[in-house]
């Protein structure tokens, strides 16, 4: 008997990829079994898919958010237990951390893919103004300064308007560099360290600093003003995530070649750190009447077979299967390369720290965009941030 | 009344402070169509440019035109819009006649009541919503959506429609009465006619929320079949890209069935239809 | 109209139809939706609290701080629409029914237009003009020796809230435009002409003859722009986000709500507090809608024609 | 056989204003009342409460010999031209007079010949396919009527149904109207404020005075044999001369003498007086004279006559066709 | 001096209707012109256009020598009584009539007085304060005219002021406005359908048929002189008689006599008939006398007289008074 899967997701980008790619492939290779990939328009995918869930109108595969979204999920039975998935096996248990219970003892989603930050610049400008990519703090502001001098460019697009550009960008982006990813992470849900302590306000100050090599107007800049003033060639050095790497190569479509370095760390050879963040994973409906099917099809993106496909029909996002992937974009590559030669952590407010009110994600958003903006001053922000976070998250009381 | 009576200067002050709000208010209108022809490259580099045979590009039209079913999905937005209207209209009129019309004990409650609905957004009743449309396997059907939208339209119909109503002359229903005339008759065949201009505003208002709701379809009816104009028009907005030529095209595309609408219905706004009724 | 009658079936009738959808679709999934604030999520699934949720919302600096600052930027979006919509909507309204000027049809679709846009197009051209990168409303400024006065209005704090109020006043004042001028439609000619003879014209009469006669007309959109106001969401949302930036500058209690009861990024929905805004909500839209329809739409005078 | 209309301690009041103030009446049926009085009397606001449009603050009003107080106008089969003309201005004529007939599915062509017919007698065929608005006020007013008798009730109310209307058309509507109730047999209750009209019309006349009845009479009677002085100088036009009775050594305290009563001429009389104004109407003459003790009296005479204006004049009334009154405005009938 | 008003050629077309036709008049400064003709024959439509709230098809309208075509009518010094009122709903009766002052910035004292006045005139003082919707038909016809006469402009338009007061209203308000019009030296344009209006208050009369002036002249010239049957028929009630001259032996085509010229005898006289139907109005006796040959006949007699209903009588014309007309209704002049 025939059955039809239906893909609820917030990615509406990739609708071409699943159509006539991933789907096809799947189909190929089960008879019997279709796929729906509905997408909806991302900012409002939370809302929808769980008015739907709870009216049980929800399609059968759940595209999950990381952490707390997801678990509220699974805790509410909306999501299945997939802990006895085969191909669970393939992935490590960092990967599996962001769709796992607190305990590690269930696992409900399958991990896709994981997104890195760092920075991507105009090779072509820093060529024309005889630059090269900084490796420290202080050459990273050197560069800076040199483009501002220069004046043809501006020397770095971000604006503070779209308030996740400055936290995640910015401060999730060089943060680790100064909490010493996972480590520091680790000590804050612990409550060992505050928001208040030097490596938490450190980011901060750089985000402070950068002020003065955005673009006029920078407060009312939005994200894709950013993308569009990158990839336009008007500014040097784009604070960025993985995914744009899709998404650049044909924007710029050659008019110019882009490069990229990871976040600059203090001292030329101090250890550099990374945000690689676990982003994007596929879950079971609990109430999907087609529950085998399902499975089958979760099994297959669980394979080496679905993570070649995916990473490489959308560079930048980067597979979390063990098995190794090949990937054909020379940048995708460059980017994926620091997993090497750096320490990887994913970002700081998602695991536990963003379960009450206020909301640590969202307000540092804010702090972000503000201190970016100049409105609060680092300190100021961080202890503010501390006071929200302590006043519901016991271990920082 | 008479030519005599537009004195020259009033008439040209006035179509200056018309043209000048006209240019107000189609001016970022210019900004969207010019720039839905144009290449991405070229809407940021001069968004204020007429697209040249450079940077003219329909690639936005192309890509609506290639992804989904557009024609589809404008048929559903009609078929959605106009029934919903039709029901507004109809039901909405004539429960503002009977609060308009008649003394009933409870009548401002009712009043109030069904101003309701105007007072708290419908989409926190989502879920609820969802939950009975399934019981009752609405889902991923247009009735549903028309359903939402006729309760959803329903309060502001009374609301501006009794407020019309109360001013159709007295004299007027009472002589239908005399004729013989029912309640009814008095309610289709003489006080709606004479609220037509009430009737088209009421349509239009109620109009342009339909067709502009990106929830409800999302929800109620996200499947290819019943997908409407707007929803397909989400296709484009992506998570980090939008893909902006794609969005412009398709949504200055779907401005244009509403915009008929508009000019079908403001022609139903007529001076004097109830000249010479009474002196 | 004698009263006493036996009983008014017709009345029945004619309510019928619109109560019971409204009732089913609307008013019945919206209470449940209200009761929600009534209650918790406990520990296991969720429990009465009483009134325990609005002690939170404001005996809670935190909740209360925003709610106030959500209330207070509402304030503000509404007075603004008070302010310049409403009356620049009558204004319009009653240059446009002004007898045979010509083109009147032309201007009022294209004062219309906007009305009709999408939010989505219209946060995105509004973004694109007033961005100070792409250069639309600086080169402008620009072009008449005003360039000093721009400022990236969106982004800043003390701008971004007036400046989205004007531009919803732009997309909304067919609105306005458009009731007043079906209300003034309905004056008839012969008072006009009255007036005229009289000696009464132009703003005179406007305001001695036409106003007196739309005032109800007037109370409408007052109290629609109060509603549609305090309810507002969309524009904010598609231009500024869920987080109303700057520093929730732009925060009101729509969008105030949206991320409270829906969720936002990381932040879970909670209906419960959701519905408890929303509840608080409802009752500041309906005293202010019970004072129009008890206190002032009841004094308006109507008039028969 | 019941009464047609009975009017039972019919009252009034607007808020505090009470304008009908206890009126009882009886039509019988094939009658035609008239009502008349003066401007603002209170004629139609019982002619709306009759037909149901206002409601009885008190009393009774029984149509056919059955209570309808409570009765929607509906139902009180009754037709009814408004002061107003309250026509339908989204229809044509021709639909604005059908549309009763329509209402009670009376078969197309009938309907047809129904209002082809009132048209046809109103002069109205030129203008069936026209709206109210594109008609002049004598059209309209021709409209109202021809509404109200395509239907042909039992009950017409006609509020100064003609009051628009030319000299011409008034009479031969007034003589259409007349030969209706003839044929139909119908009641008919009529406001006017043209005395020919209920002179001429009327079974029954009822002169109202501020919400009350102050005669109910046939014309005739009403102008030869009135109750009190205001029914007097109401009924009759130019209205009667009042005299100052005591002045003409009488022992009542004013005399009522109608224009024709009173002779004039140059060269003696009782009353003497000088012409202050001359009003020739073609087939009568009016003049004005002014005099001391009862100021200005109107003299009307049959034909063309010319009296020098500012002339002395001496005016001699009929006393055998004279009215006494008393101080109150009582008539003394001796 | 100018004339205080001349239409030249003017003309008024709605759509295909043309509904004036080439008019052609002048008024003295001063003079009081009446406008008759039958119901919708574009009376009405004259005086807006006067008043500038109609465009004028074509020809010319000047007021006091000033071409005012397009001139608004706020500019035109004019004030008017619509026929079908055109209160301010709004305002209350005093600020309805005081209403064009105050625009004129006219001291508040002043227009106290002024509206005080007219009220006082048109005994609408105790509904000063009311508004239009709570009047009665009269009433508010009355609020109308006060608006119009507490201004005091040049030129004043009348159209059908009195239609809806009773008689002794009527002919206070008459006399009223006459006075007026003496005091203020206004030139006046008055529509009505009222013969004794017309008569009494004119100037000079104009005969308006479908958009054409028939006849202009002083009252008695068209009473005792009409140009054409239409106007002799037109003036003077009850409308005159026509009779088949050559019946009676005569060369004309047409008779006309009016009704207090024709004598009534049952012994013998020139033409038998029946009397069909009597009117007894009081101060004269209308008869209707059917005959074979000349149809009905209206018989005017001044008393009371009674001729037995359906008896055979005579029926006399006054040769001497009588008018002749041709066969297309000209006036036969010897
Ligand atoms: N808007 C219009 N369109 C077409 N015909 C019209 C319009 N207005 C008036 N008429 C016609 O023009 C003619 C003259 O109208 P007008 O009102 O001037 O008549 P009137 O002499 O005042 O009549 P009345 O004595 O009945 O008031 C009428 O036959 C009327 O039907
Ligand atoms: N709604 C109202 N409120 C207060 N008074 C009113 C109202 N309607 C009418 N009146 C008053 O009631 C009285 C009677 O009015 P009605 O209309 O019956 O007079 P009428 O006899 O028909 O007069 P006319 O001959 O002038 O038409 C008038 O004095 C009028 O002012
Ligand atoms: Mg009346
Ligand atoms: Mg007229």
């Amino acid at each position: 008997q025939d059955v039809t899967l239906t893909i609820e997701s917030w990615r509406n980008d990739d609708l071409q990829i699943w159509q006539d790619t991933i789907i096809p492939a799947f189909e190929a290779a089960n008879p019997g079994i279709s796929v729906v990939f509905s997408p909806t328009a991302p900012a409002e995918y939370n809302a929808i898919l769980n008015s739907k869930l709870d009216a049980g109108s929800a399609g059968d595969l759940i595209t999950c958010r990381p952490f707390d979204a997801s678990l509220e999920l699974f805790n509410g039975d909306k999501l299945a237990d997939l802990t006895d998935l085969a191909a669970m096996a393939n992935f490590s248990d960092v990967a599996k951390s962001a769709w796992q219970t607190d305990d590690g003892a269930a696992t409900f989603c399958v991990p896709l893919a994981s997104v890195i930050h760092g920075f991507m610049y105009n090779r072509s400008a820093f060529e024309e103004l005889g630059l090269e990519p900084p490796a420290t703090i202080d050459e990273f502001y050197a560069v800076l300064d040199a483009i501002k001098e220069d004046g043809t460019y501006i020397p770095m697009a971000m604006g503070s308007a779209d308030q996740w550009e400055a936290a995640t960008m910015g401060y999730q982006n060089i943060g680790p560099t100064f909490w010493k990813g996972e480590e520091g992470r680790g000590a804050l849900i612990a409550g060992e360290q505050s928001l208040t302590d030097e490596a938490w306000v450190e980011p901060f100050r750089q985000l402070a600093r950068w002020r003065d090599y955005l673009g006029e107007g920078f407060q009312a800049q939005t994200y894709p003003d950013s993308q569009n003033l990158f990839t336009l060639g008007r500014a040097a050095i784009y604070p960025a995530g993985s995914w744009e790497i899709g998404v650049f190569t044909p924007q710029i479509d050659g008019a110019f070649e882009m490069g990229a370095f990871p976040p600059p760390v203090m001292a030329e050879g101090d250890t550099c750190y990374i945000s690689d963040h676990t982003d994007i994973a596929l879950g079971l409906n609990a109430a999907s009447p087609n529950a085998d099917a399902a499975r089958t099809f979760l099994e297959w993106v669980g394979s080496a077979e679905f993570a070649t496909l995916y990473a490489n029909a959308l560079p930048g996002f980067f597979s979390l299967n063990s098995s190794p992937v090949e990937m054909e974009d020379p940048l995708a590559q460059e980017f994926v390369s620091w997993r090497e030669s750096c320490e990887p952590t994913i970002r700081s407010t998602y695991q536990i720290l963003s379960r009450g009110t206020p909301n640590l994600e969202n307000e540092t958003w804010n702090a972000s965009a503000n201190v970016l903006a100049g409105t609060e001053t680092p300190e100021d922000a961080a202890a503010r941030l501390q006071e929200g976070l302590a006043s519901w998250y016991a271990p920082q009381q | 009344m008479s030519v005599a009576r537009r004195s020259m200067a009033r008439s040209i002050a006035a179509h200056a402070v018309l043209i000048t709000y006209t240019l107000i208010a189609l001016f970022p209108v210019f900004v969207i169509v010019i720039n839905s022809l144009k290449s991405r490259r070229a809407i940021f580099a001069d968004p204020l440019a007429w697209p040249t045979p450079e940077t003219f590009d329909p690639v936005g039209y192309q890509t609506v035109l290639r992804q989904g079913d557009f024609l589809l999905y404008f048929q559903n937005s009609m078929i959605v819009t106009v029934a919903s209207l039709f029901f507004v209209l109809l039901f909405g009129a004539m429960a503002a006649f009977a609060l308009s019309e008649y003394r009933f004990r409870g009548n401002s409650l009712m009043g109030l009541y069904l101003a309701l609905g105007i007072m708290i957004p419908i989409r926190l009743g989502t879920v609820v919503i969802l939950q009975m449309m399934v019981a009752g396997g609405l889902v991923n059907t247009l009735t549903a959506l028309v359903l939402v939208y006729t309760a959803q339209g329903l309060p502001l119909a009374v609301f501006i429609l009794s407020e019309f109503m109360r001013g159709v002359s007295d004299d007027l229903k009472n002589a239908g009465r005399i004729d013989g005339l029912s309640e009814y008759a008095i309610f289709f065949r003489l006080v709606l006619p004479l609220v037509r201009p009430a009737m088209a505003t009421v349509a239009v208002f109620t109009m342009i929320p339909i067709w502009n709701d990106l929830w409800f379809p999302l929800i109620l009816a996200p499947s290819e079949a019943t997908k409407t104009i707007t929803l397909g028009s989400q296709v484009f907005i992506g998570q980090f890209v939008t893909n902006w030529n794609a969005v412009l095209a398709a949504l200055s595309l779907a401005i244009l069935p509403v915009l008929v609408m508009y000019l079908i219905f403001s022609r139903q706004l007529i001076r004097g239809i109830t000249a010479g009724a009474v002196k | 109209m004698a009263g006493r009658r036996a009983v008014r079936w017709h009345i029945g009738v004619f309510l019928a139809p619109a109560v019971l959808v409204y009732t089913v679709i609307m008013i019945v999934p919206l209470l449940g939706t209200l009761n929600l604030s009534l209650f918790a999520r406990g520990e296991e699934g969720r429990e009465f609290v009483g009134l325990a949720n609005f002690a939170t919302l404001f005996g809670d600096p935190r909740w209360s701080g925003a709610f106030w600052n959500a209330l207070g930027n509402n304030a503000w979006f509404f007075l603004i629409h008070m302010l310049v919509q409403n009356p620049v909507g009558v204004a319009l309204a009653a240059l446009l029914s002004s007898p045979r000027l010509r083109m009147a049809a032309f201007y009022r679709t294209a004062i219309f237009i906007p009305t009709i846009l999408s939010f989505v197009i219209v946060g995105f051209v509004w973004k694109l003009i007033l961005s100070p990168i792409w250069g639309i409303a600086p080169g402008m400024l620009d072009g008449i020796g005003l360039r000093s006065l721009f400022a990236p209005w969106l982004g800043r704090e003390e701008y971004a809230l007036t400046t989205l109020a004007l531009i919803s006043v732009w997309q909304f004042v067919g609105i306005p435009m458009m009731l007043i001028y079906a209300a003034l439609l309905s004056i008839p000619d012969e008072v006009i002409e009255a007036a005229e003879i009289d000696g009464i014209t132009g703003w005179s009469q406007f305001w001695k003859i036409k106003l007196p006669l739309i005032l109800p007309a007037i109370g409408i959109i007052s109290i629609l722009t109060f509603v549609g106001n305090f309810n507002a969401f969309d524009l904010i949302y598609v231009s500024q986000g869920a987080l109303a930036g700057p520093d929730f500058a732009t925060d009101i209690l729509g969008t105030f709500l949206y991320r409270t009861f829906f969720g936002f990024q990381l932040q879970l929905g909670d209906p419960h507090m959701g519905a408890t805004i929303a509840t608080a909500m409802f009752a500041i839209i309906l005293g202010g809608v019970c004072l129009y329809l008890f206190g002032i739409q009841r004094r308006l005078r109507r008039y028969q024609f | 056989m019941d009464d047609a209309l009975t009017l039972t301690q019919v009252t009034k009041r607007f808020g505090r204003t009470q304008v009908i103030d206890g009126i009882d009446l009886n039509v019988a049926p094939g009658e035609l009342c008239v009502f008349v009085g003066p401007s603002g009397c209170g004629k139609s606001t019982l002619l709306r409460m009759i037909a149901g449009l206002e409601d009885v603050t008190a009393g009774q009003i029984a149509i056919g010999g059955r209570r309808v107080n409570e009765l929607p106008p509906a139902q009180r089969e009754i037709a009814m031209v408004f002061q107003s003309y309250a026509l339908y201005p989204h229809l044509s004529v021709r639909d604005n007079m059908g549309l009763a007939l329509r209402q009670a599915s009376t078969p197309k062509a009938e309907v047809l010949t129904a209002t082809d017919r009132a048209a046809d007698m109103l002069s109205l065929t030129a203008l069936l396919d026209r709206r109210p608005a594109d008609l002049s006020g004598g059209q309209r007013q021709r409209v109202a009527i021809g509404r109200a008798i395509v239907r042909r009730p039992k009950l017409f109310l006609f509020d100064e149904p003609l009051s628009n209307l030319d000299a011409a058309l008034r009479v031969a509507t007034r003589i259409e109207i007349a030969r209706l109730h003839r044929d139909l047999g119908a009641t008919m209750i009529y406001v006017t404020h043209d005395q020919v009209e209920a002179m001429t019309l009327a079974h029954k006349i009822v002169v109202l005075r501020a919400g009350r009845v102050e005669q109910v009479g046939r014309p005739m009677d009403l102008y030869n044999d009135p109750d009190n002085r205001f029914v007097a100088g109401f009924i009759g036009s130019p209205a009667m001369n009042f005299l100052d009775a005591g002045a003409l050594g009488l022992r009542s305290a004013t005399l009522g003498v109608r224009p024709e009563h009173l002779a004039i001429s140059a060269d003696g009389g009782t009353v003497a007086g000088r012409v202050s104004h001359l009003e020739r109407l073609g087939g009568e003459t009016l003049s004005y004279v002014q005099t001391e003790v009862h100021g200005l009296l109107t003299v009307r005479q049959f034909g063309e006559h010319d009296h020098p204006v500012d002339g002395p004049v001496w005016v001699t009334p009929d006393l055998a066709r004279a009215f006494h009154f008393d101080a109150e405005g009582r008539r003394l009938r001796t």
